[in-house]
């Protein structure tokens, strides 16, 4: 056994295992399929993961104060429904303007979540199973069965998808990406570093305790969710970018989508723990079953979800499996060193 | 000895009177608390004490009554307005964070430390508010692997470590041996020669004695007195609160001879916990485990509960090796154990009393096609009531709104009626008053004397003493010795728990 | 002798789509209107559905409601396939005709009469021919379709799978068929799977509007428009920008606001009992002429008024039809 | 249990006006045949949304309900076409519902994964095995009896389904109330850690109600297949959210330990005539959904509001 297990932080750990689940997958895909390994996949991948990581860090965020949102599919029909239609109506726009609309729209949709469950005190799964119904209402009424169209939007808009911020050999990192890419960091610094993020994780430790602590619980998840909301919002910006044709439907099942890479990525659905690197290891997990399965030659179409599926439960189950594993083995190593009187003993000693 | 106080009260209450539904928690309680004062509070099980710091500290808000700082009217709308006036407390049941590390933990009510965070400072920091407090304790470790004395250090070092005028501590001691009293008991007069005015709950006497200047009794919500330490003798304080006499220890029936041998543990071992542990048991007869906090004597409470079943060692029934993997099977043994974490293992918060005391033995109350005989049920809660004198106006209450003493003889309620042949008590007495304390020292020697082979686990030394029929001591996870109780005197146990002396030479 | 309508008569409608929300439906719905106004209706024309998400629970709940309010008949785009048959067959019971259009019951129970837009195996003979044209003749294609349950989508592809088999069509191989389940995410996904499985790959062919435009859109991302063409079924408006780039160089589709008017129309001479709404029956549908019913020939059993025909969009028409 | 009534009352008023208001808007509203229809037309779900009920209390949840109804039906389409006889199938696709729902307890309770995570991968998985058996086809000509079962009135007007449900309710009402086993079911909902301690077998809990739930999903899968006598991959997708919301609204607490049966029935119904009415006033698509999701707000928000605004009226006494 080695020394560096013990000094390893749990969620390090979490993360660790997860990445030797990923990586498992990867070499079994590579075996798979021809042409696996090309900067090609890469950039599939890579810009597939962009739409739904953004999702699933305001997810996860929302996570950690042991809530959900389950509205964040809507949010995205919503605001790329009504950005596309600002945008047809002024084409002109600054293209930071219009990200700032994007964000806006959905950091006020986010803002009503929040607002009831923070200060309505209502469960979030039941105001957000209500919003998300609410939310597609909305949309629908407003856009009156009319859909947006790429021919409408600006050239800008339509190129973005395809934009390359800069590329390494054959393998680009598209803008889209980049834009996930950046968010991740920002919130995996803010969570890490920031005093004020840490009060996401008091409160869904222990609600109880954070009252007593002097957090202002309501402010945190009502933050929580205005951030869900914007991620969202940002999403759906850059789903119009990427799809270009909008109708009532966008966005649909990107609930069930986001809590699934969030879990998968390790974040405790009972609030309080998790990292933005177990969700983009998570995302891109799920991510890369899913569209390796669709160039398995070996896999008929309708073979595809069941194997998804299965594939989803085993991943999980091995992250599980090998993360109970190192943290045995972690223990063990320090109460042998402990018998062995080679570590510092854990308490007092008079 | 305490000088006379002639600074004014830094905090006043006035006609202060609160209820929930259908209790009356508090009725016209009136106390103020002086700079450089170690005050008590003391009362029985749901007197009020820890409503009436609720108020103080904003978690609660009076229905009448008034609050005065230093003079100035104030509401206290919540706990922050509370910490911004410098009123702390640590509460009866330890609040932590379990996700968060124990430097979090202890720094997270603290919003002065600018934007970032700075980890090394803060792990730095927390480190030594922990020294202070005389334990060891890895601060980089996350909360939720704490025994519920550690968690309970993890709050009192949250509370020294701000910088507070008045500081509340709900039973600080409830779960912490004497070694950690006396280290806490240094702490609070330090901060009293600082001004800090300290509020102590405790239902230990000894300490009342040891620590506070004046002492305040609160009855049935109610104020009854407020008396200079030197003026108040225990058996005056005990009338005060109960309101009658009351004997202090009911002494211990003269050991007789014990019955069949019950338990035979050997070589028991959970690997990387405990290891080395074996005794024998006797129908009637109380054995008492004790050692300082983290000795790891709740993990053989466990072992032979099956929740963590022993890696290795041998458990003996009635001379019969036994296998012991779940608490399902050590039940169907006859074996019963009374949590020391009544919060978080012992009682369904949420659900009636009715169902937490039928809860480990409600094989007993189905009838046919497995239905709850409702009646009976009613029934056993209500005898329990009787015996355990439970303090409520309906035995269809939640747990979760009894005060902490009651909330206890609940679950010992619980145990009892499984019927145990060996029943395993974790810190029996937890945060139960003076008068329910010497009930349940009158069950638990009822019990033995019925034959029922004990264990009880405990950090209060006197508890041990009366107790016991023999005493063993644990040191970090090892036996360090058994003693039968004539030859144990408080010092021998302390010191051999703390290692001051060889364990041969028990 | 073709029958024309006695207009101003009293007839309750429904008109029934796939879900609310997306456009083709909606155009189905001004030409109803159209009509319904032409007739003087007294009756009421109701445009009710279902969402996307809860398309087949809602169709026979809609059904359910329209028989128990009495309606006299219900004009609807199938998408629950025979999950469909008991609902209309009580409504048929209990005096509400049900006319389908643009999908209708696979089995025919329940049903009057179907509304075809244009015959299933014409459109797979389309399909083939726009293949035909923009692969040269040969090379492999794959089909990125709407969800394995979409029933016209079933029939149409099998009907264009029948076509390929002529010698005309020999040099061309059809690979894959993926489903996209008619999200735009999905079908975006699937698109760029299919470049990635099949190297040679030279057309994708969608026979769903919004996979067309998913398609079209991938590959104009990834700059494969030169050597991956994308056709289909689609809507004008949404394909202008690809035909006009070239990425999706040909589609068909047909006038939805005709085939809502032409529903309306045979729907109404049902209810008013002006004909039975059996095989022979001819009849006058305002501005669109004479039309008859006559046997499905693309299904087992059922009856079908064929409207027909459809209109194959290039470069030199699509921005006038996008208007 | 004071609040709870408090709840099950509030549902109740929403239940009368609801009636009150349907049946001035539609003359149909109160007819028997309306009413049975009502229940019909939803009666897969509701009889899924009992035993999810259980499932909440015990503060897990079953996502893979409506998979499992999809996998039971195309099993059943798939099996008949293979040539066997209805008779046989019926059984034999109850006993797939009672392995789906073993299978999900070995992760959960076994290995130890959440139950969110478990069923919504097997959300994605018993859906991809019904895609599995059926591919792109659909399944009809089931024989009549089957049919019949799924259509016809068994006794006086009432359908089996209707029956299955009543039923059902009845089971569950006595073994959740009544019988040791709800009371566990309850207490593990509270803190599995407490039941644990106290004895109670928390993983064979789990995984029995994991079990019964995939059985009555296939069971509910194989009367919906009866009521629309035919079989597609896509039967009953989307069904989860709908049960959900039905059980939530009756007042279950997501986290479990909280919510009686009776609050599902009122919501169920609440829910259904809410539906029917709108229905029958041409509300049809999104609008519906928008109305009950703004109920399901409403419901939770509404007393909360007049409860702290009757707190306030009291100075100083905002309850925790
Ligand atoms: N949230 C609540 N709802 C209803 N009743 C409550 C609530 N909190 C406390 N009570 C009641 O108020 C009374 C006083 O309780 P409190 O907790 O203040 O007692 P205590 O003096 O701290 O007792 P202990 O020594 O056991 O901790 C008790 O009867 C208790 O049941
Ligand atoms: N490092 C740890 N990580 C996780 N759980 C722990 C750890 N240390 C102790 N525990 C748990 O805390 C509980 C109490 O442990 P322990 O045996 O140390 O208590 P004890 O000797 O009775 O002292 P205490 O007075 O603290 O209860 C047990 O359930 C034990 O498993
Ligand atoms: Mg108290
Ligand atoms: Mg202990």
């Amino acid at each position: 056994m080695t020394g560096w297990l013990q000094s390893v932080h749990p969620q390090t750990l979490r993360v660790t295992a997860l990445a030797l689940v990923l990586a498992l997958v990867i070499l079994f895909f590579g075996s798979q399929i021809d042409n696996y390994y090309t900067a090609r996949m890469f950039n599939r991948i890579s810009t597939s993961v962009a739409i739904i990581l953004l999702i699933a860090i305001g997810q996860a965020l929302v996570v950690i104060t042991r809530n959900i949102d389950l509205s964040v599919g809507s949010i995205v029909g919503f605001t790329a429904y009504l950005v596309g239609d600002l945008l047809v109506a002024q084409p002109d726009l600054h293209p930071l303007v219009v990200v700032a609309a994007a964000m806006a729209l959905g950091t006020a949709l986010g803002a009503v979540n929040g607002l009831l469950v923070a200060y309505g005190r209502v469960p979030a799964i039941i105001v957000t199973l209500g919003t998300l119904a609410l939310y597609r209402t909305l949309l629908v009424e407003y856009s009156d069965a009319r859909s947006i169209t790429t021919a409408n939007l600006p050239k800008w808009v339509v190129e973005l998808p395809q934009a390359t911020l800069f590329s390494i050999g054959n393998l680009d990192i598209r803008v889209t990406f980049a834009i996930a890419l950046g968010v991740a960091l920002v919130v995996h610094l803010a969570l890490t570093r920031l005093r004020a993020a840490r009060r996401l994780y008091a409160v869904g430790s222990n609600p109880d305790a954070a009252a007593i602590a002097g957090i202002n619980a309501e402010r945190v998840v009502f933050t929580a969710f205005l951030l869900s909301g914007a991620l969202a919002g940002l999403a759906g910006f850059v789903f119009l970018a990427r799809f270009g044709n909008i109708t009532v439907v966008a966005g649909l099942g990107f609930e069930l989508k986001s809590v699934a890479a969030v879990v998968v990525g390790g974040v405790n659905i009972f609030g309080g723990s998790g990292t933005v690197i177990g969700v983009v290891l998570g995302t891109t997990l799920v991510d890369v079953i899913d569209n390796s399965l669709t160039r398995w030659a070996l896999v008929s179409e309708f073979w595809r979800d069941a194997l998804l599926g299965m594939l989803i439960l085993i991943a999980v189950a091995a992250d599980t499996l090998m993360n109970r594993y190192l943290d045995r083995l972690r223990r063990r190593r320090h109460m042998s060193e402990l018998s062995a009187g080679t570590a510092p003993l854990p308490r007092e000693t008079g | 000895m305490p000088e006379p106080v002639l600074a004014p009260p830094v905090l006043t209450l006035a006609g202060v009177a609160k209820s929930f539904a259908l209790t009356a928690a508090l009725a016209d309680v009136s106390l103020e608390l002086m700079p450089g004062e170690i005050h008590a509070l003391v009362g029985e099980n749901g007197a009020g004490k820890s409503t009436l710091i609720k108020i103080m500290t904003g978690v609660h808000q009076p229905d009448e009554g008034t609050i005065r700082l230093a003079g100035t009217a104030v509401t206290i709308t919540d706990t922050q307005a509370a910490q911004r006036l410098g009123i702390a407390a640590i509460y009866q049941e330890p609040m932590v964070f379990p996700d968060l590390d124990v430097a979090e933990n202890i720094f997270i009510s603290h919003r002065d430390q600018g934007l970032l965070m700075d980890w090394r400072r803060l792990h730095e920091a927390a480190s030594s508010q922990i020294a202070r407090l005389g334990v060891t304790l890895d601060v980089r470790r996350a909360a939720s692997g704490l025994t519920l004395a550690e968690q309970q250090t993890v709050e009192i070092a949250r509370a020294i470590s701000l910088d507070v005028k008045v500081l509340i501590m709900d039973e600080p001691t409830a779960s912490l041996s004497a070694h950690e009293v006396a280290r806490l008991m240094a702490i609070a007069r330090t901060l009293k020669d600082q001004g800090v005015a300290v509020l102590y709950i405790t239902h230990r006497l000894e300490e009342v004695f040891e620590l506070a200047d004046r002492v305040t009794v609160l009855r049935d919500g109610r104020h009854i007195s407020t008396r200079p330490i030197t003026e108040v003798t225990p058996d005056a304080l005990v009338r005060d609160m109960v309101g009658r006499a009351v004997d202090h220890f009911v002494p211990k029936a003269a050991a007789g001879p014990h019955g069949e041998l019950v338990l035979r543990v050997r070589g028991l071992a959970r690997e990387g916990v405990f290891t080395g542990v074996g005794f024998d048991l006797h129908a009637g007869e109380v054995l008492c485990f004790s050692g300082l906090v983290g000795s790891r004597r709740t993990d053989i409470g466990l072992a032979l509960f099956g929740i963590q079943p022993a890696t290795t060692g041998t458990i003996e029934l009635d001379g019969r090796a036994v296998l012991i993997e779940s608490p399902e099977a050590a039940m169907r043994h006859g074996i019963a154990y009374v949590s020391e974490d009544r919060r978080k293992l012992g009682l369904a918060m949420a659900l009636p009393i009715t169902a937490n005391i039928s809860l480990a033995s409600l094989r007993r109350l189905l009838g046919k096609l497995g239905l709850i005989d409702r009646r009976a049920e009613l029934a056993m809660a209500e005898k329990h009531k009787e015996r355990l004198n439970i303090r409520t106006h309906s035995v269809a209450l939640e747990v979760g709104k009894l005060s902490g003493g009651n909330q206890q003889k609940v679950m010992l309620a619980k145990w009892l009626e499984t019927e145990p042949r060996l029943l395993i008590f974790d810190e029996p007495t937890r945060g139960i008053d003076v008068g329910a304390k010497t009930e349940v020292h009158a069950i638990i020697n009822d019990l033995a004397a019925q034959g029922v082979a004990i264990i009880v686990i405990s950090s209060d030394l006197p508890e041990v003493m009366a107790l016991a029929d023999r005493v063993l001591v644990m040191r970090e996870g090892r036996q360090m010795g058994i003693f039968a109780i004539e030859d144990a005197t408080p010092e021998g146990i302390m010191s051999l728990a703390t290692g001051e002396r060889p364990a041969d030479a028990a | 002798e073709p029958v024309t309508a006695t207009k101003g008569e009293s007839v309750n409608m429904v008109l029934l789509p796939k879900f609310l929300g997306i456009l083709p439906f909606d155009q189905a719905h001004r030409g109803a209107q159209e009509a319904h106004a032409e007739l003087e209706n007294k009756g009421e024309l109701l445009y009710v559905g279902p969402t996307p998400e809860n398309s087949v629970a809602g169709q026979i709940e809609i059904m359910t409601t329209a028989a128990t309010q009495g309606q006299d008949v219900v004009m609807l785009s199938n998408n629950s396939g025979d999950q469909i048959v008991p609902s209309a067959q009580a409504a048929q019971e209990a005096g509400t005709k049900v006319v389908t259009w643009d999908s209708p019951i696979p089995s025919a129970e329940g049903e009057t009469v179907f509304v075809a837009q244009v015959d299933f195996n014409d459109i797979g003979v389309v399909m083939a021919d726009m293949a035909h044209n923009i692969m040269g003749g040969e090379g492999e294609f794959a089909i990125l379709s709407a969800t394995p349950d979409a029933a016209n989508q079933n029939a149409w592809i099998a009907a264009m799978e029948r076509a390929l088999e002529g010698e005309k069509y020999a040099n061309m191989t059809l690979v894959d068929t993926v489903y996209g389940d008619d999200q735009s995410e999905l079908s975006y996904n699937r698109a760029l799977a299919l470049v990635d499985k099949h190297a040679n790959l030279k057309l994708i062919m969608a026979p769903t509007s919004v996979g067309i435009v998913s398609a079209a859109k991938a590959m104009q991302d990834e700059g494969l428009c030169d050597e991956i063409k994308v056709s289909g079924l689609g809507v004008p408006a949404e394909m202008v920008s690809y035909t006009m780039n070239g990425c999706a160089p040909e589609f068909a589709l047909w006038s939805f606001v005709d085939l809502g008017y032409l529903t309306y129309y045979t729907s109404y001479l049902i209810a008013t009992g002006a004909i039975p709404g059996n095989v022979g029956d001819e009849f006058e549908a305002g501005r669109m002429g004479t039309f008859s019913i006559e046997e499905d020939p693309t299904r087992d059993a059922g009856n079908r008024v064929l409207m027909g025909p459809f209109t194959v969009y290039n470069a030199d028409n699509v921005e006038a039809a996008a208007q | 249990m004071r609040r709870l009534v408090r709840w099950e009352l509030l549902l109740l008023v929403i239940l009368a006006v609801t009636i009150v208001i349907n049946s001035a808007m539609s003359p149909m509203f109160l007819t028997i045949g309306n009413q049975i229809n009502l229940f019909q037309l939803s009666i897969e779900k509701i009889i899924v949304a009992l035993m999810m009920t259980l499932v909440i209390i015990n503060g897990e949840i079953d996502l893979s309900v409506a998979s499992m109804m999809g996998l039971a039906a195309c099993a059943f389409g798939w099996l008949f076409q293979l040539g066997v006889p209805a008779g046989v199938a019926i059984p034999m696709v109850l006993a797939l519902g009672l392995l789906g729902g073993a299978f999900n307890a070995f992760w959960i309770t076994v290995i130890g994964m959440p139950s969110l995570v478990v069923t919504l991968a097997m959300l994605i998985g018993f859906r991809g095995m019904a895609r599995i058996l059926v591919e792109d086809r659909g399944i009809t000509g089931f024989p009549e009896w089957f049919n019949a079962l799924g259509q016809q009135p068994i006794l006086g007007p009432l359908p089996l389904a209707l029956l299955v449900f009543a039923v059902l309710f009845v089971i569950l009402l006595v073994v959740l109330h009544r019988s040791g086993f709800g009371r566990k079911v309850y207490v593990i909902g509270n803190s599995a850690e407490v039941a644990r301690y106290s004895g109670v077998a928390v993983p064979r809990v789990k995984a029995l109600l994991f079990i019964a739930s995939g059985f009555v999903a296939s069971l509910a899968g194989l009367l919906y297949t009866a009521r629309v006598s035919a079989v597609r991959g896509d039967v009953a997708l989307g069904f989860e959210l709908d049960i959900i919301t039905m059980v939530l609204l009756g007042g279950v607490s997501i986290f479990g330990g909280k919510g009686t049966l009776w609050g599902v029935l009122l919501s169920i119904l609440i829910v259904l005539n809410l539906r029917n009415g709108m229905a029958l006033a041409n509300i049809t698509g999104h609008l519906q959904t928008g109305v009950i999701g703004l109920l399901l707000i409403l419901s939770v928000l509404v007393p909360n509001l007049v409860q702290s605004a009757r707190l306030s009226f009291r100075p100083g006494s905002a309850a925790r």
